[in-house]
């Protein structure tokens, strides 16, 4: 359960969340859509605790106080360690939990498995390609199985099927584990097909604008009416923000 | 590579021996005339006495400077607030090695120790100040993609910052190397007993005038330096393996 | 005689102790072991740098040590430590410090070279006849104290005759101890002959002249009382009365003002017979030496 | 921070007082001592003109090596070949200074330039070190960013590589001032006219036996060599404000 | 003019490239898919000159050797100038051509437009937001105004909106200046938009699986059924290659 109140956060002179008050109950899949630089990647590292802001964030009800050990971040920007291996990567926050090195083995096994890397678990990040790389930082996430995952854009840069497919087995593993997440990102079809709400972040600095829930069967057909019509309304309302952006000259500063 | 470096040496040496012939002084004698001087304090067992007692002196003063300057440049490049000790760092680092004798002797006597500290004084700063180097330039991503995977601080400069900045810290230990074999003729420039070591050996030389020694103590000491640093790149070769 | 602590009280209490000298081939080391020898003692002898020699004795790292003045007479002054044996007693009238002469230097300005020597021959005369005065100077160029530097005096014969029998012995001894090559040697008498310039001496003595108006580089060492005379002939300024200035350089020990003879840096120079000799052989740097500035002036000194 | 710092040179000083006091010997001046007699040096003026002297000296030998040491550096970073040089200046690097002496003399005389030589053989390792290791560490990405815009070489050098690894050039930069004047002592051993130099103070102070003028003198060193490197650290704030 | 003959590479022991021929007319908009690690990313690098390889590679008739000016290149992963600003990065190109100071100024002044980043020509790459980021690197390579645009997954991280206004502009300037493309995407939907020809990889080591030749008026509709129909198509192609990847474990070494 993450709760923000009134969460707001400036840099320099740049205000870039505005009172976003939102909740995510325990085990609720929910996404976050907004325009490019609008404050999406701010607000998660807020909720991670990788940045400072105004306003409260409570996670499970305790005011959030630095990083909590409960969250699992897929980062939107390259994050992996250059100096560790896939594996090596893979394996950290088992490490860092001092588990067994057997358990650490099985795991990583089965992440290279679902994430069709085997053969690359020796392989240094430099030599992955872009999808790969993101590949493994979404495996080292999993690997320590959080309670919360919090995932900015994960499967940008993935070829169609291998995106279906890590979206089907995301739905299966938060379906077993009763994970809450929170996840970035552009592509409306992926928050439809995903999410439980989707959140609609108003242009920078984000604020929420509006709220979809979506109450459709699992596993859901993309080409269902009730599918396509609720990624219509959402597409609007994002239209809106961008027009009302581009009508403004989008001035930063 | 390799022949190329043999290559450059050679041409070095070519062009010292043209430089000797042209000059013909007895202060730049000639390859040939060092060499043989060389070989002689080689073969007399004299060279091998001096460079041992040299290099104790140095690897004591340099392993204390990697003891006390690393931790010590790691945590200043860690905690801010660790940071402020710069002020002291920063006024005692450029003073001269050879002005800390007096004070040296008189804290550790003539021993072993005195002279270990007055290597140790050169090797420190170079090895703390790329250790904090190195600290500070590791991305932040880095330090926050520990954080949320769990890890605690010293998790992070344990497994995260202290890997991602062997290359700077590495570098350091090299120029820091360097500097100890630079501080050791003024560590061994009094309370020797018995009178070893290379920075000995020159300056009796240098006293008595001989040129030729002068010069095979400082080949001596070019190339044992030489071969340890060959040594730190291996160890980064083996350790730096990620890189593009 | 009784012991105090390990003190040493008489010459034969530094059997088995360790007594520092300020390196190999200097005086001093000779006129240790000559004393050592003498005496039929054993003692360990290290090397250290004289300006660390008074700490070291006081903190323990050694029991005795042999310098040159001032650090034997700061021990006595500063420290209450006590001269066991002077250099005088040791080899009276050893050489020590001396004036030399680049060689070419020499063959191209030997007025400028006799008015240097009858300077420094009035100098010397100076200090012996006025000892107080002398002292003031010494005091003035070296910034030491008064009662440093009366101590010091004491212990130092002022010359001005190059002693070319001792030159000659303390030659044997690096022969001897292979410090330097017979090769380079060759003949004795006739080296000496050459190194050793006696005859300038009667020569500077009925030297006069008033407008030389030349320049002369002159080495020296840095707080040195055996180069007193310099100290005085600048003071009194004899050099000027003869048109002369004297371009001053400085060094901290006689090797290095032997480098600057042989890069050619300094035509004349104040420094100790020991890397006079031994640099003018190995590196044949080529220097003549024209007078002597003093004759012993080292003592052994003990806690 | 300001009154942090402060107040570590304050626990510094009064450390320093407590060990003198409880020492109790000649040979370790307190800092109330050594303070008067900084004080005198500075109010006669003779500091400042010993200072002066030296100052000219280490920033000559400064300037040279870095004038020889970056761009070499820099392009045995960037040529594979040129590493080669290396096998010449690994060697070279931990030859003491005051082993060079004899050999500047020779070249350089007795004057400015020989003084001048050995600060710069003091600066010159650490300053291409750290510049080499600035250009081998920039991410290939960068040079590939700017050859698919065009960028020849040398402008890949100039435009991308040198922004890029100011922050370890600057740290070679700020290593190599500190030995500059460490190796201040050893460049003004000898062969001085007129005798002055803060190393010349500090060896004259030694062998007169005087612990309180070796002290301010060390403190001089201390303070201008600190104020160089803040200079330094300036710099670097001012050209180095893209660092996240 | 881009002709590849043959082109084949192996990294130490992993083939990357087999046997690929292909090749690209002048003004010709083509579309590269394949899936994650195959190799399209090498594939571009080799034709940049980024890359050695065997085979030959041709501009315009002529072998390539090294870097090609006539090529601008968008990198799929970050790329930008750490140390300039905005500004000094979409600048770059022009800087090493020794554009005058006007010319320059006029040229980031349309990009900062086109991209919406008016306000941030001041602000350094880390400070900007992911998808900010990449408008910067496409920008940097359109300053120059290249023959020849090699575009490695440009439109990644971008909202649907932006996304769509960036697809069409490259479209216009493309008209307009008769440019060739070579253009990297997972996104079918975007290269059946976007391109004259969209050539499917096979996986890795990559070689040309199939070519579709896309002969439909822009602007194109989405929602038309030679639109809908090709899109299949290309979608089936690379589940074969998915399928077959994942039937053989995609072991890698
Ligand atoms: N430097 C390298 N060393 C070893 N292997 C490498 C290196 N660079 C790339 N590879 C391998 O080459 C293969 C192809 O990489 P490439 O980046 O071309 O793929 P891609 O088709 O662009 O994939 P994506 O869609 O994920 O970007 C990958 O399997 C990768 O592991
Ligand atoms: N360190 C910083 N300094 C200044 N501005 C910053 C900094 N970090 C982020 N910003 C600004 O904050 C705004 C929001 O950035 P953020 O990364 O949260 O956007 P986003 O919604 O994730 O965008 P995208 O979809 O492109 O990833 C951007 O305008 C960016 O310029
Ligand atoms: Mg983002
Ligand atoms: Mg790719």
């Amino acid at each position: 359960m993450i709760t923000l109140e009134q969460v707001a956060k400036t840099i320099g002179e740049l205000p870039i969340l505005e009172a976003v008050s939102l909740s995510v109950k325990k085990g609720q899949f929910m996404c976050l859509v907004g325009p490019s630089g609008c404050g999406k990647t701010t607000l998660l590292k807020c909720i991670a605790g990788l940045r400072t802001y105004e306003g409260k964030i409570r996670i499970d009800g305790r005011l959030s106080q630095g990083i909590n050990p409960k969250i699992g971040y897929v980062f939107q920007e390259f994050s992996l360690f250059p100096f560790l291996t896939v594996k090596g990567n893979m394996e950290f926050g088992l490490r860092i939990q001092k588990k067994p090195r057997k358990e650490m083995d099985d795991i990583v096994a089965s992440l290279l498995d679902l994430f069709l890397l085997q053969g690359f678990e020796h392989a240094y990040p430099h030599e992955l390609s872009g999808g790969m790389q993101k590949k493994v930082a979404i495996a080292r996430a999993l690997a320590t199985d959080p309670e919360i995952l919090l995932m900015d854009e994960p499967f940008v840069s993935l070829d169609a099927q291998t995106r279906n497919m890590l979206q089907k087995e995301l739905l299966r593993i938060w379906n077993k584990t009763h994970k809450t997440i929170l996840f970035i990102t552009h592509n409306v079809d992926e928050a439809v097909f995903l999410a439980d709400r989707v959140m609609v972040l108003t242009r920078r600095p984000a604020t929420v604008k509006e709220e979809f829930l979506i109450d459709l069967e699992r596993e859901r057909d993309r080409t269902s009416p009730e599918f396509v019509s609720v990624r219509k309304e959402i597409l609007k309302e994002l239209e809106e923000e961008y027009v009302e952006q581009v009508d403004r000259g989008y001035k930063g500063l | 590579m390799r022949t190329h470096k043999v290559f450059i040496v050679f041409v070095f040496v070519v062009v010292w021996e043209v430089v000797a012939v042209l000059a013909n002084s007895r202060f730049l004698p000639s390859p040939l005339h060092v060499g043989t001087t060389f070989w002689n304090l080689l073969s007399s067992g004299a060279l091998f006495r001096h460079a041992a007692v040299s290099l104790a002196r140095v690897l004591a003063g340099f392993l204390l400077a990697l003891a006390v300057g690393l931790p010590l440049g790691v945590l200043m490049g860690w905690f801010p607030k660790m940071e402020n000790l710069s002020v002291i760092i920063e006024m005692l680092r450029p003073i001269p090695p050879l002005a800390w004798i007096p004070l040296a002797m008189l804290w550790f006597g003539i021993g072993f120790q005195s002279k270990a500290f007055i290597i140790f004084i050169g090797a420190f700063f170079p090895i703390l100040s790329n250790a904090l180097l190195g600290v500070r330039e590791t991305e932040p991503y880095l330090v926050e993609a520990g954080r949320v995977l769990g890890a605690s601080d010293s998790q992070i400069l344990r497994n995260i910052i202290l890997p991602n900045s062997f290359p700077s810290i590495l570098e350091g230990l090299r120029i820091g190397l360097g500097i100890a074999w630079m501080c050791l003729v003024a560590a061994e420039l009094t309370g020797l007993n018995p009178p070893l070591g290379l920075g000995y050996l020159i300056m009796e030389a240098r006293d008595l005038g001989r040129a030729d020694t002068v010069m095979a103590g400082m080949i001596a000491i070019g190339v044992i330096g030489y071969a340890m640093n060959i040594a730190l790149r291996q160890l980064e070769k083996r350790l730096v393996r990620w890189r593009p | 005689l009784s012991q105090q602590e390990g003190g040493i009280q008489s010459i034969d209490d530094l059997n088995g102790k360790t007594i520092a000298i300020p390196g190999k081939a200097t005086v001093q080391d000779f006129l240790l072991q000559r004393f050592l020898r003498d005496n039929n003692i054993t003692a360990t002898t290290i090397i250290v740098g004289p300006p660390e020699m008074i700490q070291t004795l006081e903190s323990g790292g050694i029991d005795g040590f042999i310098a040159w003045e001032p650090y034997p007479a700061r021990a006595v002054v500063e420290g209450e430590h006590m001269l066991l044996v002077t250099s005088r007693e040791i080899w009276p009238h050893h050489p020590c410090c001396v004036l030399a002469v680049q060689k070419e230097y020499l063959a191209e300005n030997k007025d400028v070279v006799l008015a240097v020597l009858a300077s420094h021959m009035r100098a010397t005369a100076f200090i012996l006849e006025n000892p107080q005065e002398a002292i003031r100077i010494g005091v003035d160029f070296t910034g030491m104290s008064e009662e440093v530097v009366s101590q010091a005096v004491q212990t130092i014969e002022y010359v001005y005759e190059p002693n070319y029998a001792g030159i000659k012995d303390y030659l044997e001894q690096l022969l001897e101890m292979e410090y330097v090559s017979s090769d380079d040697v060759g003949d004795m008498d006739t080296f000496l002959g050459e190194f050793v310039n006696s005859q300038l001496i009667e020569e500077a003595a009925a030297y006069s002249c008033s407008n030389l108006d030349r320049i002369v580089r002159m080495g020296y060492l840095r707080a040195d009382l055996h180069q007193l005379a310099l100290f005085v002939a600048l003071d009194q300024g004899y050099f000027e009365e003869f048109g002369l200035t004297v371009e001053l350089y400085v060094f901290s020990a006689g090797p290095q003002e032997m480098d600057a003879f042989g890069s050619q840096d300094i035509d004349m120079g104040y420094l100790g017979i020991a890397p006079a000799t031994t640099k003018r052989l190995n590196l044949g740097i080529p220097i003549v030496i024209l007078a002597g500035a003093n004759n012993e002036g080292s003592a052994l000194v003990v806690s």
